[in-house]
């Protein structure tokens, strides 16, 4: 789960990391008003899940009330890479100049089996950046999971990072930074740019936030903070079906598999077949006809999807339960885009005799992955070609 | 032959009173494991199916002797499922639960590793994970202790398979079943993040097992565990290695189910993994059904 | 620092242990009003930093809310070993004959140099009488102070200890018992009655809670809990001056040295010279002029020391300072009882001649620490003696 | 002679800087130990007094060669300091420090006897922690690492000491001194109730120092450290032992100053060391000056 800026903020506050001051607005009144409060210059910045937000204009420095307020006015509303904002959070403005900007981050690693402490001068920017343009100004370092990371630690990883400013205050954000991402379950979690000031005080600015799915369990407090209109509609349906789904972007054949290998690899076979996946569904083990049957009710909301790939290998996952899913969805009329299935294993027959005995063109059985998807990736074609030439009937 | 498991391993089940460990325990034992037990805290004393329930995987060994440990138990007790396995001196433990968090598993997997380098040193046998998140391992005709379908895995082949997801190992061992080969044994390492077992630690024990002749290696996007594996064949195999890598059309930065399939940055990419795998030699199959062929290619040099 | 029951219980709480609902009382009227919202039986209970409470009237059991009226009026207020009841627990009753009680606590093990968990079956009773009379009813295991216990742990002491009902629960009971004893440093924690229903649920019906002094600062929110007016007057002043002070009972020699070890054994030469000492005071290392001059004024205001024992081995601490602080308090007029002295080391000859400038015979310095002991002893068994034949015949 | 330190050891000084750290490491300079460097994070690059001030224990050992590091880091920071110096490979360090939180110590405590066991098994020279809350060593004449007037430890002599009390060492050495003895090392130990180092893990250092003729235990009321070291020298010592025990007529259930000095329930009381002491020929002193009598007779034997 991703959380907003604001949320990263509240919870590093919470371990005690010093995090530059702010609230959080839904209208431009309540920008000019916090502004006012604080009486200072104002940055005002877009809360959306996703990156370059402020390359695309979701971050404005406002040095007046009234200019905050016109910047609240712009950015409430803005859609940003499909993303509407809906809130901003409105900090004090810092005077960057008067002080140097760092990047700290926790991730996890599966290569160390564990968190990976990474620091680098060179913070401010986006650190994917500088990871792949001058790695080496990244310092690595495996903090142990079990005890976490420990002040002399983070003093060496400082000092290796070429961290100027007050050590010991420096080494115990790192610490504090470490004390969240494991007590909270972080996937990452970084403080960027963090901004040591002219004294030697280190002060986040900027976060990021994730919190491993697989533990929400345990942070029922935060279970509130999903905002559910700040990601695709589609995943959210999917997630309260249960599903492991991602949309993609740029695709026409929907996907949906049995086990996340599985899936990935139809992926790679829709591609391979001239087609462009929009979806990657995980239907997981032993699924049921109503799970099926939920899943392709969803992969057929998508617009973008103009034909699907199912493809089953069936351990514990039964074909005829795969086969009852679909042909439901055909019966309610939910169903109206070409269905490919390849459906392996366990019962493969009985789901036979049953697609037989419905005998409809809108669903196909073929006997491996590759055909299946060869049709599915036609038929998108085939149909994206016929909606592209309409479009440019229609102007 | 074959490694980790064969027809003498003694295998307790944690959770085996949960739905799933009942079912899977069934189809175990159907498959000819000798399954000894089960252990569902607060249930000990109970008589399952034939089977005596512990209270404790302590408790369990002393009784029946067991020196392999299967775990469905929930993902909130799963780590302390290992951590007990560990503790009480069961040298395998395969955890199949999905969706244990990952902060967990970093410390069980840093635990047991430590048990197992203690163990080592003072001349015990060590203590090995395998998983989470896994289809568990079977050795054809042997024993299976795992939740693959039986019926793929009955016939004593030749060839190792190691994957970390579980579909495509079902996928990969009926394809070389039908291609008249078999597997000796299939192991799911787990799709993971944090994981016990790495294809290069399994790599070494197929390299020496008597029942393996090659080894095929399913692989995904994210991680170094394929540049791990390509670097120790490189350095260390004889046997021949052939490669699969799933989710090579994957975007970066998205997690392909698998939490452990995601792309950051540079790391983990397919350019990177086919790289590593060309530079050991490794063939690497563009399609499933290609595995066959590079197997057989691989076999007949 | 010791906690009270109700304190404790918020703890515990915080950490997600079932404890048993309760709330806080001032007056007699409190207590009514708590008992009529809970619309049932309730248990009073004093809360006073002594064992013992119950025997001594403090825990009454009340049936109706007009007679936890009565039973508030009676322990309010009440006098138990020297400590004044300010307040009271209103608790719901529980029927205990339909559960049975456990004991489970964890408390700093020096010998295992970490904590130690204790099970027993035989809850509800003084632990340490079971500790006395059938150790072997007590399950003793070593916690990893790194990993705190885990639930496998906690199941195997449990089962151990012979413990019935819900094994998860109740384990789950004791791991969290051990989350709140590591994370909040106690240096003794006890659930004692841990009472088990019919159902198999724990629930922790009393709590003793103690907390490392040395880890306070880490635990400021706590600091409001230190209720001085439970304390012995002496060691509240004691507290303000930092020095480590033990009032001991039934005492006549007041007894002040530098170092834990050194005052330890002027308690045992003093109890050698046929006195009792009437408290252990320790200034510390490197003590001046004005901390012996507190540390004196201290130890006069107890009305039951009748002569003074220091000793100070000088290595950082000087003699002259040493002098100089008791002289001062002769000058001020505080100092009205004889001080016998023993101060060697650093500076002894300065301190001789500062003394036989004032030579008065309240303060005596000896060659060694028997002679000092002695005869501090000599002059408080003497004033002892007077001021009883002073009683026996005001009398 | 004696153990632990001599005129070779290379003392760094972690919180160098700070009161307590700068006028002891000058009396230890005053000594004549060989304080070779300060460490204080954040002033790395400071010239103290003539030392070397570095940021971390690592650069200071890097720098000098350091092998005992003295700690007088302030209590929230001092198990960090303890960490830090063990994981450079300092294998002795002194944590002066008074005032560490219990819990603090026993991670610190349990990971040093880890890192000691990693560092004996691969060879290395292993790790000790002694102290917190303890005065330090010194070895008469040769080098003190510690904060006890150097006055009473400049002679030679053939006394090992240990003991749990900062003062009762000092008045122990000076009688010892002043009847011509003299200490060869003594060793504080700290009076905390989670400590690095015991009496009995020091009396098998005394056994094998050939400048030890014999050695006096200062002992306290609470923990069973007595009790250990009494059942360590039946078993194993040839070399004479006194004791002496403070603390002998304090009530059960009262802290004495010392948080270890404790008596809980019949764990820590004087008559189950008297007792102790006593099984293993052992003579205990009823006052400090007996201590003098009692090494004498021991060493006329």
């Amino acid at each position: 789960m991703k959380l907003h800026e604001y949320q990263g903020k509240e919870i590093l506050r919470q371990f005690g990391v010093n995090v530059q001051e702010g609230r959080v607005a839904k209208t431009p009144d309540e920008v000019r008003q916090i502004a006012r409060d604080y009486g200072d210059a104002v940055v005002v910045k877009a809360q959306v899940h996703v990156g370059g937000r402020g390359k695309a204009g979701g971050v404005k420095f406002s040095p007046t009330p009234d200019k905050a307020y016109e910047n609240g006015e712009k950015i409430l509303g803005m859609d940003i890479k499909g993303l509407t904002v809906n809130k901003v959070l409105v900090t004090r403005a810092v005077d960057i100049d008067a002080g140097v900007e760092y990047y700290i981050g926790m991730i996890v690693d599966r290569n160390v089996q564990s968190f990976t402490l990474m620091a680098s001068a060179e913070g401010g920017v986006d650190i994917e950046e500088v990871a792949a343009e001058t790695p080496e100004k990244i310092v690595h370092y495996r903090v142990d999971p079990i005890t976490g990371l420990r002040p002399y630690e983070a003093r060496a990883v400082a000092i290796q990072a070429g961290f100027k400013g007050n050590l010991n205050k420096i080494a115990d954000m790192m610490v504090k930074l470490s004390q969240a991402a494991l007590a909270r379950d972080a996937v990452l979690v970084e403080i960027n740019p963090l901004f040591v000031d002219a004294s030697g005080t280190p002060l986040a600015l900027d976060t990021k936030f994730e919190i491993d799915d697989n533990a929400m369990y345990r942070h029922k407090d935060l279970a509130d903070w999903r905002e559910m209109e700040a990601e695709h509609p589609l995943e959210i349906e999917a997630s309260k079906y249960g599903f492991a789904y991602v949309k993609l972007d740029d695709g026409n054949v929907g996907v949906l598999g049995n086990g996340a290998g599985i899936v990935m690899t139809s992926l790679d076979v829709v591609n391979r077949a001239g087609a462009k996946p929009a979806n990657f569904l995980d239907i997981g083990g032993g699924a049921k006809a109503e799970i099926v049957y939920n899943a392709v009710k969803l992969v057929s909301k998508d617009t973008d999807v103009k034909a699907i790939f199912i493809n089953i290998f069936g351990g514990i996952t039964r074909a005829d339960e795969v086969a009852k899913g679909v042909i439901q969805a055909l019966k309610d009329g939910i169903l109206t885009k070409p269905v490919r299935m390849r459906i392996a294993g366990t019962a493969e027959e009985e789901a036979k005799a049953l697609l037989a005995e419905v005998n409809s063109p809108l669903i196909q059985m073929y006997p491996n992955m590759f055909d299946a998807a060869a049709e599915a990736a036609k038929e998108a074609n085939a149909a994206s070609a016929a909606a592209s030439t309409k479009t440019v009937e229609n102007k | 032959m074959g490694i980790l498991v064969n027809k003498d391993s003694k295998v307790i089940v944690q959770g085996m009173t949960g739905r799933e460990g009942a079912s899977h325990s069934r189809a175990m034992k159907e498959f000819g494991t000798q399954v000894v037990a089960g252990v569902t805290p607060g249930k000990g004393g109970m008589d399952f199916e034939g089977w005596p329930i512990y209270n404790s995987v302590a408790e369990a060994k002393e009784a029946t002797g067991a020196n392999v440990s299967i775990i469905f138990v929930p993902p909130a007790g799963a780590a302390d499922a290992v951590l007990e396995a560990a503790h009480a001196g069961i040298p395998l433990v395969i955890l199949i639960t999905e969706g244990v968090p990952t902060v967990d598993m970093m410390r069980a997997v840093q635990e047991v590793k430590m048990l197992d380098a203690q163990s080592r040193e003072h001349g015990g046998e060590g203590v090995r994970l395998i998983g989470g998140n896994c289809p568990g391992l079977v050795t054809n005709g042997e024993a299976k202790v795992g939740i693959m379908p039986n019926k793929i895995y009955t016939k004593p082949g030749r060839i190792g398979l190691i994957s970390r997801s579980g579909t495509l190992t079902y996928e990969a061992a009926k394809l070389l079943n039908d291609a008249g080969m078999g597997t000796s044994t299939t192991v799911g390492i787990g799709g993971d993040p944090v994981i016990g077992t790495t294809f290069a630690d399994v790599l070494p024990m197929f390299e020496a097992d008597e029942g393996t002749d090659a080894i095929v290696v399913i692989g995904e996007i994210g991680g170094a565990d394929e540049e791990a594996a390509a670097e120790y064949i490189k350095h260390n195999m004889k046997k021949p290695v052939v490669a699969f890598i799933s989710g090579r059309s994957a975007p970066a930065g998205k997690r392909m189910g698998h939490a452990g399939a995601i792309i950051m940055g540079n790391v983990g990419t397919p350019e990177s993994k086919l790289a590593a795998f060309k530079d050991a030699n490794v063939p690497v199959a563009d399609t499933m059904p290609e595995i066959i062929d590079l197997v057989k290619a691989a076999l007949n040099k």
